[in-house]
């Protein structure tokens, strides 16, 4: 670090990026050497705790100001220009807290991978784009690094291209990707006008029209949100992120995501200036049912990987409801709850870096200990792999929303923002937000369930499968990865002011104003607006139970009985059914799919009951159907395929068929020549 | 004045005897009477050639002249007699369209590009004016007879035809380079085409009722 | 001094041609492919030289301005490189014995021809010459092409009939240096007719649809490089005709303006190519019809005009020549392989011959506009620029590009992904041009040196 | 001086729940006892149980994690730090400010989680059933929770509970519609999330009707003392918060002399007898439900709360 006092920070930053770059030529160079995974991944670990680290400093330290660079590369005219500030600073720090994280956890899960040549190559050169992405300062190098960094991840879920379903992942992700950039791309040309000045500092500059700023936020929307997994764009992300190796899945999941948080912040908050507040009724809209689905698809799920993808999505909807939160009292200029609102957005992205990554973590754990990711085959899990089923408990917890850990503080922000909304003045919004915040919570409790299946299912209860009997606990480096996670998401919870602080600067360099300096408030305490009106502890709420828990087993294996006899579980009378009685993640959803299910995904439960007298098992089978990839994807891909159909006839035309299209052309064109003028 | 009035009117009798032509072709049902009357409008051709290279006197139009008279005129109408007779190409032509609608279309066709040439101003001299006329029209309804011939000698000849329209155009335009390079070239190409349907014995038509032949030359269905 | 650039223009003529007689007669397969190579890299030195001296004055059959040495040193530099490609492809096909040395003789004469052709037709400042060239470069014609042919030479002597008047009769009326100069006193109907009929003519060599239908077959049948050379050379010799005219029909200003004709037929091309990728199931043809979405692109390019898109316009050419290029080498040695072209046959090449495979998947995701590749910027600065200007246009052509996208990668999912299929004999290939192609439009994807801008923008600026 | 008053306040108000927590149960099961005309047991009786659970062995099933063991504490000291946080006989208690109702609500939620996950740790299907069913019906009962919530932050323009408490005590709040709306809401997740009759059977054990106890189904001895208690917890915790949000009658405001204090833990005695008088009344006069009517019962609730806001929004615009 004594190197980053003497050059710019930004610089710094960039040479981190080009030390990344670097080693993904090098990952190339010793593909196929043995030691290829220590190497890359240990350099990798390095450069991203300095990455971090610089970060980091520049947060904590001089946020205030920015510090710039141009290379003479990108677009000739402009030259790629490259910015650090407080809001790039934040997303850094995400980025590379989990680059860090998931290279040590690489280190160790690196080497259980079938066809490492196919994925060491492309993870520093991942990391790298994000960085890029987040220190872009014009449209360009921002679109470049964007799709780099969509290019690098789809290298990565195609490194196991032999797996069933991974083609079709890779392709869909693909299409997705560029859908979204080609939005984006739309968006930037908006913004830049017909003279063509991509830069963001031009771009800040400029007057933008109503017309035109409600169009770049809903091409941002399409963008960023498809990228963000937004529903109903989220369609490639359950199936992209389980298929890439499991510490890819986590950046995937809890990082990029959070690069496209960015897009869209940069672009609307930043770049567009003062917003209207029909264009938060959209977002709010949006992010209120993006949540519910994505949790509501996850309880369906019984791929473990596939669960936490879509729990990524609801996590996304929750993040786009704070911003839209933000958006509508910024553009009332209610200062004080906009502030709130955007911390709660940036605090739950942190959160949701954190817990996210652990969990992928940990379903990676369970894949290599187990090779299964299907939760039904799992199972008791926490006999054979005591701390990993402790971190992935803390993960659940904390992404449940439960105290005392950091999910449930940024959601407690965001319930407070919405406390605000009596304040703003448009009717719509004062009906709107508190049927989102329902939302909201609908979607926390809905969290909880999911996480308890999720646990309860392949942790608790007996083995479904000779696998999870054998399972065996993971390397430490993996371990030491998800402690270090599951450390994060406890002291985030339980010393928020700290995070809230070092948050302010870039609310006050976005938006203007701030919250509360939490530093003053007594006992390490949070006060969001003032305390008359809500605050918490998170702290001594955790000491609190700790004392009265402790206390209330030392009482009574002090003074009341301490004897433990072990038996078997009482069955009804059924001594010891197999395994196969437990309930299942299916058994489980039930009673939620009987109440959602229904209406979101014309679920039905087939019951063959056989004929009395006939000996043979009855079955219950369970019919889904998602809604949203039958109603908007599979037209549109008929529809295309069908045109390409009709229009492949004219492939196959006789050649007096031929001159007679180049005939008619030759015709039109004339007669439209003679009508003319 | 008078005679250039008289040149004037010779060579517009002659590219008006050209559309005119190229109409009677539009009727034919017969191949070889088809053949015949490509070989008038080659004839005809190689007439106002010579008559653009006396009035303009640019001795190197005979030479297109000749190439028309001779080649086009004589060998090609021989050699597609030839061609007709070996492969036992059946005598009557199929038209994709019926001979009326034919006819209207290419009286459209005319009635176009005298529109569009009515637009040139007066300076590009009056001879270029109706010449141009002519020569579009006569391209266009060569283009029309291919379009509307199924058979592939009579093709051929629409584009032969189509041809001719560009020679007249070209030998109209007093004073322009190439000309004979072009007839040359052409004719050169039109060689090959005639060659390439005798060595591939395209006997009835280019399209073929059965795609499938074609789709299989085109390595496109399973 | 000029005398010298003189010579460099009559070398980059005269050593194709001098070559393509010397190699019709000379025997035996190494000598004339090495000959082969040479010759081209000799032609490919003389352009270099262009650059470096000053131009010579502009005659009434030679013309060598900023726009069309672009399209030389482009065309001779991939010429090199294919015949390099074309003497490692030749060697397998005669082993396998699909290739007699009568035929040999007859490809290394036309593969000369055909680049002289085209040399010729960049450096003519006669549009009759350039016509005649032109035709030279596609002497492998049908009848398809011989109607463009027929229109393209109706419209130029329809520009003679509307210069003669003005610039005099004979030679002069037909050089361009002097069209262009007296373009605003033509007589703008015979203008827009004579712009119609070049159009349709030269399109069709673009291969705009409805006009394109004899690119694929010709992509397809044909020997790989000669596929190559088509897609990466031949389709710009009449693009380059095309934007000369456009640029006199410009300077013209009761004439109409191209720019709508281009914008439709190029929209029109794009879609229509996105729509048709999606059947394809031979490789070759599968990449000939990504050619005809790409010229469709970059005509749309040069209709809209203006600085921003012209220079995307040129950007866009020279790299999709070099891609397609590359592209066709690589399908070229894969297919030789597999022993076919059947996009269903060929799967899992990246685990069978990495080398040949990821330069697939390279050459593809550039074509696919995606970055960090040349094509990425053109396509940006298209977009945007469009965007900005005129918004439903824009909205069409991302849908194209969008739809364009999806087939490509779903067979290049298909073909380099997946259980591998077919034949894993190792490739005796040439990786060189392949890797040289695509290194130099990944530098350009980033960089481009700053020289090389000043000189586009002086081109796009011609291109008004 | 006054730091000390306030330990003492809070220290008594910690004991004063623990302790009448069973009283209120037990005082409860009389009730309903009497309502259908049995002598039923003594209002103490919920102690006798306790000391006796607590003085058995624990008979834990064979493959019982760590986990299954650490819940039962977990629950109770989650529930009974969110009950020692909500005003029973004083505002203003010292640490009313570490908690405001959502992080109350949110305890008791971490609460519901571990029981959750210890019904599924032993394996049998009781375990499962429960589990599902409870984290259903806490699904559906947290939104219409969120929306009293939301409601009384609109009147009191707080979610810090003293605060609730004394604004409500205050006069000029008066008597609306919306307010009723949300203690109606309030009062049915009240049932709901203690397993109450409509919702649940506490005294059940048939498998298809219980959600609770199926899902404690395999603990024992201090364990199910452990739960046991947290259960009564609950249910005072749900009591004596509607007693200081609806009816804030005579709590003592904080930092006035002891005296108040006294006058406010009678009246607090009182509510919660009054509040155990008619939760019994109800629960003899209405039968349980099926699980899969919950939804529309908790669903009304929603529908209440909602309601409630939206009047809210437009009684204040005027």
């Amino acid at each position: 670090m004594i190197s980053a006092v003497t050059i710019p920070a930004v610089v710094w930053q960039m040479s981190c990026v080009a030390g990344l770059l670097a080693i993904a030529a090098l990952a190339i160079a010793l593909s196929r050497s043995k030691s290829s995974t220590a190497v890359v991944c240990g350099a990798t670990l390095v450069i991203c705790a300095a990455a971090l680290l610089g970060s980091l400093r520049w947060l904590l330290g001089d946020a205030a100001n920015t510090s710039d660079m141009t290379l003479p590369i990108g677009l000739p005219w402009l030259g790629a220009h490259f910015r650090l500030d407080a809001l790039a600073s934040f997303f850094l720090v995400v980025v590379n807290l989990g680059g860090a994280a998931a290279s040590l956890y690489g280190l160790g899960y690196g080497h259980h991978d079938p066809a490492p040549h196919r994925v060491l190559p492309f993870f520093p050169a991942f990391l790298a784009g994000m960085n890029l992405v987040v220190l872009a300062d014009d449209a360009f190098s921002y679109l470049l690094c964007w799709e780099f960094m969509s290019l690098a991840s789809w290298a990565l879920v195609m490194a196991h291209h032999r797996e069933p379903g991974n083609a079709k992942a890779g392709y869909v992700y693909l299409v997705m990707a560029s859908f979204g950039t080609l939005a984006l791309l739309l968006a930037f040309g908006l913004l830049a006008g017909p003279a063509g000045d991509y830069g963001f500092a031009a771009i800040r500059a400029a007057r933008h029209t109503p017309y035109v700023a409600m169009l770049v936020l809903i091409l941002m929307l399409l963008g960023a949100g498809s990228k963000a997994g937004l529903v109903p764009l989220h369609v490639w992300l359950p199936l992209a992120h389980p298929a890439a190796p499991s510490h890819v899945s986590a950046l995937m999941s809890g990082v990029m995501t959070k690069v496209a948080i960015y897009g869209f912040i940069r672009v609307v908050f930043d770049l567009l200036g003062q917003p209207t507040w029909s264009a938060s009724v959209i977002v709010l809209f949006l992010g209120g049912i993006t949540a519910v689905m994505g949790i509501l698809y996850a309880m369906m799920e019984k791929d473990l990987k596939r669960l936490l993808a879509y729990s990524t999505i609801e996590n996304i909807g929750i993040i786009f409801v704070s911003l839209g939160l933000a958006l509508a009292f910024q553009a009332n200029d209610l200062k004080l709850p906009a502030a709130l609102a955007f911390t709660a957005a940036l605090f739950h992205v942190l959160n949701h870096s954190f817990f996210k990554s652990l969990l992928f973590f940990g379903a990676g754990a369970v894949l290599t200990s187990t090779g299964e990711r299907d939760m039904d085959k799992l199972g008791g899990l926490i006999h054979r792999m005591p701390l990993t089923s402790f971190v992935f408990l803390v993960g659940c917890v904390a992404i449940s929303a439960l105290p005392p850990f950091n999910g449930f503080v940024s959601e407690w922000l965001i319930f407070q923002a919405v406390l605000q909304s009596p304040e703003l003045p448009q009717w719509a919004l004062k009906i709107m937000v508190p049927a989102v915040g329902a939302l909201l919570a609908l979607a926390a409790a809905l969290a909880a369930a999911c996480f308890v299946k999720a646990f309860g299912v392949t942790f608790l209860g007996r083995p479904r499968s000779v696998a999870a009997e054998a399972a065996k606990e993971v390397d430490r480096y993996s371990l030491s990865a998800m402690f270090i996670l599951a450390a994060l998401c406890l002291l985030a919870g339980i010393l928020p002011g700290l995070v809230i602080d070092a948050l302010s600067p870039i609310s006050m360099q976005i938006l203007g104003s701030h919250m509360p300096i939490q530093a003053n408030e007594p006992w390490l305490s949070i006060a969001p607006i003032a305390e008359s009106r809500s605050s918490y502890n998170g702290l001594l709420v955790m000491v609190f139970i700790a004392i009265s828990a402790s206390s209330a087993v030392v009482f009574i294996h002090r003074f009341a009985s301490r004897a433990l006899r072990r038996g078997p579980a009482w069955g009804c009378g059924f001594s010891d059914p197999t395994p196969a009685a437990q309930y299942s993640g299916e058994s489980f959803a039930q009673p939620i799919r009987r109440v959602f299910g229904t209406l979101v995904f014309h679920a039905r439960d087939h019951v063959e009951m056989p004929a009395p007298g006939d000996v043979s098992p009855a079955r219950l089978g369970i019919e889904l159907h998602d809604l949203i990839w039958e109603g908007i994807y599979q037209p549109l891909a008929g529809a295309v395929g069908l045109a390409a159909d009709r229009l492949n006839r004219l492939q196959f035309l006789t050649i007096r068929r031929y001159l007679s299209l180049v005939f008619a052309t030759l015709v039109t064109l004339l007669l439209v020549l003679a009508i003319w003028s | 004045m008078q005679m250039h009035s008289l040149d004037f009117d010779i060579s517009h009798t002659l590219a008006g005897g050209l559309v005119l032509i190229s109409f009677m072709m539009l009727y034919q049902d017969r191949l070889y009477s088809l053949l015949n009357v490509f070989a008038l409008h080659a004839l005809v051709l190689a007439l106002s050639v010579a008559w653009q290279a006396f009035i303009q006197d640019a001795p190197h139009l005979y030479v297109t002249a000749v190439i028309a008279l001779v080649f086009k005129a004589i060998v090609i109408p021989v050699a597609l007699h030839r061609i007709v007779k070996q492969l036992g190409i059946h005598r009557d032509i199929e038209s994709a369209v019926g001979i009326g609608p034919t006819m209207l279309a290419g009286m459209g066709l005319v009635a176009l590009s005298m529109v569009l040439m009515l637009r040139v101003t007066a300076e590009a001299d009056p001879l270029a004016r109706e010449d141009l006329a002519f020569a579009l029209s006569v391209v266009l309804l060569g283009l029309l007879v291919m379009v509307t011939r199924r058979n592939a000698v009579s093709q051929v000849v629409g584009f032969m035809s189509l041809e001719n329209g560009l020679v007249l155009a070209a030998t109209g335009a007093k004073g322009m380079p190439l000309v004979v390079e072009i007839s040359v070239a052409f004719s050169i190409l039109i060689a090959f085409i005639v060659i390439g349907i005798f060595l591939f014995r395209i006997r009835e038509r280019f399209d073929s009722v059965d795609v499938s032949a074609l789709d299989h030359y085109r390595g496109e269905r399973e | 001094m000029s005398t010298a650039s003189f010579d460099a223009v009559a070398a980059v003529l005269l050593i194709p041609i001098g070559s393509a007689a010397l190699l019709a007669i000379l025997p035996g397969y190494r000598l004339t492919a090495r000959l082969n190579v040479v010759a081209s890299l000799a032609t490919f030195l003389a352009a270099l030289s262009l650059l470096m001296i000053e131009r010579p004055q502009p005659t009434p059959y030679v013309l060598v301005d900023d726009l069309n040495i672009v399209f030389i040193v482009l065309n001779t530099f991939v010429g090199f490189t294919t015949s390099i490609f074309s003497a490692s492809y030749i060697a397998h096909e005669l082993e396998t014995g699909r290739l007699t040395p009568v035929y040999l003789r007859f490809y290394h004469a036309m593969y000369q021809t055909m680049m002289f052709g085209m040399n010729l037709a960049f450096v003519s400042n006669n549009i009759g010459l350039m016509w005649v060239a032109v035709e030279i470069a596609t002497l492998t014609t049908v009848l398809m092409v011989g109607i463009g042919i027929a229109f393209a030479l109706f419209g130029t002597i329809l520009v003679y009939m509307a210069a003669r008047p003005v610039v005099g009769e004979g030679q002069d009326a037909m050089v361009w240096t002097l069209l262009i100069q007296h373009a605003d006193n033509f007589d703008p109907a015979l203008l827009n007719v004579a712009f119609v009929f070049l159009f349709l003519g030269y399109g069709t060599k673009v291969g705009l649809a409805p006009l394109h239908a004899w690119l694929p077959d010709a992509h397809a049948e044909g020997p790989t490089p000669i596929s190559a050379v088509l897609s990466g050379l031949l389709l710009n010799v009449a693009l380059y005709a095309l934007l000369r005219f456009k640029i006199l029909l410009a300077a013209n200003p009761a004439a109409i303006a191209p720019g709508p004709l281009m914008v439709t037929m190029g929209l029109v091309s794009l879609v229509f190519a996105a729509f048709m990728l999606y059947r394809r199931r031979d490789i070759k043809r599968l990449f000939a019809y990504s050619s005809i979405e790409h010229m469709g692109i970059i005509v749309f390019a040069f209709g809209m005009g203006g600085p921003l898109a012209n220079f995307a316009g040129l950007l866009h050419m020279v790299m999709h020549s070099l891609t397609k290029s590359a592209i066709f080498y690589a399908v070229g040695h894969i297919s030789q392989i597999k022993g076919t072209q059947r996009i269903a046959r060929i799967r899992g090449l990246t685990d069978t011959h990495p080398a040949l495979g990821w330069g697939l998947v390279m050459g593809v995701v550039a074509i696919a506009g995606l970055p960090p590749l040349g094509i990425f910027m053109s396509e940006f600065l298209i977009v945007s620029s469009t965007f900005a200007r005129q918004p439903l246009l824009a909205i069409v052509l991302v849908l194209g590009l969008l739809l364009a996208f999806g087939a490509l990668t779903l067979r290049l999912t298909s073909v380099a992904f997946g259980e591998p299929r077919g034949s894993t004999a190792a490739a005796e290939a040439s990786y060189v041009p392949m890797f040289a192609h695509l290194s130099l439009v990944l530098i350009a994807g980033i960089y481009l040196p700053a020289p090389l801008v000043i000189w586009f923008q002086h081109v796009a600026q011609l291109l008004g | 001086m006054v730091v000390m008053s306030d330990i003492l306040v809070q220290g008594a108000q910690m004991l004063l729940v623990l302790l009448l927590a069973p009283l209120l149960t037990g005082f409860v099961r009389k009730m309903k006892a009497r309502l259908v005309r049995r002598q039923g047991a003594s209002v103490f009786q919920p102690y006798r149980d306790l000391l006796r659970l607590l003085r058995k062995e624990v008979v834990l099933a064979d493959n019982a994690s760590w986990l299954f063991r650490v819940t039962p504490y977990v629950t109770f000291a989650a529930i009974w730090v969110a009950a020692a946080l909500v005003p029973t006989f004083a505002t203003g208690l010292l640490f009313n400010w570490t908690a405001d109702l959502i992080a109350i609500v949110a305890l008791l939620g971490s609460a519901r989680f571990f029981l959750a996950l210890a019904g599924m740790d032993v394996g049998t299907s009781f375990g499962g059933i429960g589990s599902s069913r409870e984290v259903m019906i806490a699904a559906l009962a947290e939104p219409a929770m969120l929306l009293f919530v939301f409601c009384m932050a609109l009147v009191a323009g707080s979610t810090q509970l003293s605060t609730v408490a004394n604004f409500m005590a205050s006069s000029y709040v008066g008597l609306r519609v919306s307010l009723g709306m949300a203690m109606i809401a309030l009062i049915m997740v009240a049932l709901a999330e203690n397993a109450r009759i409509p919702v649940d059977n506490p005294a059940t054990h048939l498998e298809l009707t219980m959600v609770h106890e199926a899902m404690v189904l395999e603990y024992s001895g201090r364990h199910l003392a452990m739960i046991e208690f947290g259960a009564f917890l609950k249910l005072l915790l749900y009591i004596s918060l509607i007693a200081c949000v609806f009816l804030p009658w005579k709590i003592a405001v904080f930092g006035t002399g002891p005296l108040s204090y006294a006058i406010g833990t009678v009246a607090y005695l009182v509510k919660l007898a009054a509040a155990g008088f008619f939760l019994a009344l109800f629960e003899t006069a209405t039968a349980k439900m099926r699980v899969f009517r919950v939804p529309q019962f908790l669903g009304a609730a929603l529908m209440l709360g909602l309601l409630g806001t939206l009047l809210l929004f437009v009684s204040k615009s005027f």
